[in-house]
């Protein structure tokens, strides 16, 4: 597979250097890979913090700046950050108001997250954190790492963003943090398999009238190999795991999301069947996000993710946002 | 085992850089199936890493060369294994304390130390299907000799391939976990690889 | 190649329906395939219509909405849409200011476009319209069918757009709609071909280790077949492509534009580049935009767009836009 | 060739449609190479939609039936095609007049009209490889029988495979159009082709 790079192992830093040079809103330290919004800390701010492995672009690059993350840190392709990635972003951010991490739930990113913690904790910083783990596909029991984060992830930065932009104290921040990530979940359809800069090649085979339902957002194979489906089909098949574990009694935002190279097109088409789906089963969407968010490198695919909100979380949706991929009322 | 000083633990660390080196591109396809296929470039990346700042600064213990080491994975690997491996070798290092030289019991009883903190920090046990299904029978197998541990370390990696995972990525596959070898146990059958093949030498 | 859809004949509709669920601000008419901004026609403003065929999403439905176009008409897939489309479109964005066409240079929305103009015309609209030909990989001569019209098209829309906002009457708002037109110049990169839903296959073999340079956006082949080049080697050879045609005297805008499955983590690292060889040459650049803006549906390759600026069109292009894909300052 | 009347068009016209279906993915495939793939699909949307249109209310004239033809195709194809072939087929019916029946000088003239059209409306002249190159020779011979008009524009699309292409799509291509046969030319050539067929059967 042929890739837009100078190698390997320029990826990730040449990537931040285009970020600095496309985006004076940031400021970006491209040697030790950390991304601060040109104003941190901000005065009497919690600071928000997110980070993981790099290949899900726009996330979390993308999304720090005014009402949603301070800082993100990116790692290696689809390899969490290092722990010193986070104390430094934490440190950038905190203006004495405490600093939320969001991380998403899996083993590299718990444990990296956690000792970055512990440095920010013994330089006198105060850390609190939020699991993201929506990914239905997933078991979540004692007997596996837990559900994945996915989609989820840009629901918790964008609410929790804009409450602590508010000037929220760390706890309700948190709160309010974790009230989304209970609120999410998400399932993932791929039709073709990723490329990582570092092998070269497709993670998996995929025959070409075959489809890998309930992947995650790093090239792994799904739980179940079926006969190629239509976009109806698939959107049948993606809210029905929905809700086989959420069951919103009141609204929903939507995130029609993109793996990386399923044209937009195809992403709207399939958008308004996830509506007709959702319409079916008499639960409104107040609002409806389509586009390549949270993405697998060049996976063919898409996700869905629901996230229940009330009057205040929608209120918190609609609040200001000015980041590199996502923005409005400024 | 003779008794071993900084140098046979430099030397070790520099083996098993050469083997996660050799063998990077066998640990990434391993962690293609049931991973994100980046196993084995986390581990060159780590490994690259401790050779350069052993070889810049060589620590004058085997506590010091172990610690230092675990420090470098943990600030440049990333991802599950940085943690791991770097919690592993920091341990085995603060077991042993600051003494110049490390007899075989000791050596035993410190890898001990360090693999019982990777449960700990990751909460697997043996059986999980991840690396500790190979550093636990190596570690089981070493006070016998380290070619029983090399032995027993590779067995215990192969044996993972017929297991389903609870840890890690793999978990995620549920059932499909199964039929394919763990490449944390890979790499960490490496470990007890180079310790013999550096052993070998001194002896 | 697998795609995630309903059937090839459904495309277009089903993304349209897509759209009407994600987008209150959008009025959608799915059976006559035009998309008009809710508030049109806006009293005392011209009329902006562009249109297209589709498969180039989020141009040109993506770009309606205040300060931008105030209606788009997708055709079939790689299709110009008919006349009927445009001339329904101008009806319902006529405010009585006029309406001005963006189209871009292809036979077919040529004569399409031509076509719409004399049924508004007949139905007594002032209609203008301002041709895109930004393409420099195509020679433009009498003997060929002219450059083609790729990103450049969204300079043109984005700041016309902002301009027509503003309540500048039609001649004016035509007049620098052709002076944006004049200014940009693209150049584009196939890494891999596209896939059209009607024909179910890449449209053109491209091998593993090589590359086209100067194609457009309809998955048809570039002028030149070359072995694969890095970030940095490509960067090069297009922006020499462009500055042998366009020699700007100040500042540009720069859009780096990614063809649809080039991840958005290659397109800020091949931006970097774009930013050092214009940096090289001497060239400042006033603003970039990094992303899938023109696509080519599931091509993978680039495309960097120069559009030079004076304080005037910097000014309108830092102007409030409110649209679906590309939004600021409302 | 004896006197035609509205029927016989609507048979050509059903003929075409036929051919167009049959042939699209062909037609298609020729667009791959030094176009955007849709030709095919075009003409096929467009012939399907004259074919219902002119089953629902079958006009009455010669002339109508053309034009109500070329009116469908501009109002459903889009695309280059669209315009030119909807042109083609409205001026052929213009130069028609309203006579219920044609002769076969009233057919040529007419067609010629409509060709001339073509090359007016999208600049194009023979040899710069588009539908003109099978729709001009298929005219030219049309006098002469329509068997020999089916052969010229059949000759007339193969040739276009050496030209280099100065209008439409195929122009970006600049040399490497060479060795293509051009789609527009091959839906032309079915345009005389079904016309013979057409005509075989009245006779
Ligand atoms: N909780 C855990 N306890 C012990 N080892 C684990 C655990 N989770 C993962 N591993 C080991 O880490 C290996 C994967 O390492 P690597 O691919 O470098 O990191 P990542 O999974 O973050 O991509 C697995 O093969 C497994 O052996
Ligand atoms: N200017 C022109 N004059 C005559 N025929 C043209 C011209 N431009 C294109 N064509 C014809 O149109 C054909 C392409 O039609 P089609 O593929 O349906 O439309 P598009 O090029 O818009 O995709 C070409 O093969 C050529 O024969
Ligand atoms: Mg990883
Ligand atoms: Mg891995
Ligand atoms: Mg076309
Ligand atoms: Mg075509």
């Amino acid at each position: 597979m042929k890739m837009l790079i100078n190698g390997p192992e320029h990826v990730v830093s040449d990537a931040l250097r285009g970020m600095a040079a496309a985006h004076p809103d940031l400021t970006v330290d491209v040697e030790n890979r950390v991304v601060v919004r040109r104003d941190a800390p901000v005065p009497r701010k919690v600071g928000l913090v997110s980070g993981g492995g790099s290949g899900h672009e726009p996330l979390h690059g993308g999304f720090v700046g005014r009402g949603m993350l301070d800082a993100a840190c990116p790692g290696e392709v689809f390899t969490s950050p290092v722990p010193d990635q986070m104390a430094r972003a934490a440190a950038a951010v905190n203006s004495g108001q405490g600093v939320l991490f969001v991380v998403k739930n899996y083993t590299g990113d718990v444990l990296n997250f956690d000792m970055a913690a512990e440095l920010a904790e013994d330089e006198g910083l105060q850390v609190a954190k939020v699991l993201v783990h929506d990914d239905v596909a997933v078991i979540d029991s004692s007997f596996t790492a837990g559900r994945r984060g996915t989609g989820g992830t840009l629901f918790v930065e964008k609410l929790a963003g804009a409450l602590a932009e508010e000037g929220a104290p760390l706890d309700r921040v948190t709160a309010v943090a974790r009230q989304v990530s209970e609120s999410c979940r998400s399932f993932g359809v791929a039709l073709s398999a990723c490329t990582t800069p570092a092998k070269g090649g497709p993670t998996f085979d995929l025959p070409a009238d075959e489809l890998e339902l309930g992947i995650g957002i790093h090239g792994e194979p799904g739980r179940e190999r079926r006969a190629m489906m239509s976009s109806r089909e698939i959107a049948d098949a993606a809210v029905e795991a929905l809700l086989a574990d959420l069951q919103p009694d009141g609204p929903v935002l939507a995130l029609v999301n993109g793996m990386g190279a399923t044209p937009l097109l195809e992403l709207y088409g399939f958008s308004a069947e996830v509506h007709r789906v959702l319409g079916e089963r008499g639960i409104p969407v107040a609002r409806t996000l389509v586009g390549n968010y949270v993405t697998s490198l060049d996976m063919a695919g898409c996700s869905v993710t629901l996230c229940q909100v009330d009057e205040e979380l929608l209120r918190l949706w609609d609040a200001p946002v000015r980041t590199a991929s996502l923005r409005w009322g400024c | 085992m003779p008794e071993m000083d900084a140098r046979f633990f430099l030397r070790w660390l520099e083996a098993m850089t050469a083997a996660v080196d050799r063998e990077a591109s066998r640990l990434t396809e391993l962690d293609s199936p049931i991973g994100d296929a980046d196993h084995g470039s986390n581990m060159r990346r780590g490994f690259t890493a401790v050779a350069v700042s052993l070889t810049q600064t060589p620590p004058a213990t085997p506590g010091e060369v172990l610690k230092e080491a675990g420090r470098t994975l943990v600030a440049k690997v990333g991802g599950a294994s940085g943690p791991l491996y770097g919690t592993l070798l920091r341990s085995t290092g603060k077991a042993l304390g600051d003494a110049e030289r490390v007899d075989g019991p000791g050596l035993c009883a410190a890898l001990r130390a360090g693999v019982d903190a990777v449960g700990q920090l990751g909460g697997a046990v043996p059986g999980d299907k991840t690396m500790l299904d190979a550093l636990t029978p190596g570690v089981d197998a070493l006070p016998e000799s380290v070619e029983a541990a090399r032995e027993a370390a590779a067995k215990g990696s192969e044996a993972t391939i017929p297991l389903l995972a609870r840890r890690g990525r793999a978990s995620y596959l549920g059932e499909r976990s199964i039929g394919h070898e763990d490449p944390g146990a890979a790499s960490s059958a490496l470990l007890f690889a180079t310790l013999a093949e550096v052993a070998a030498d001194v002896r």
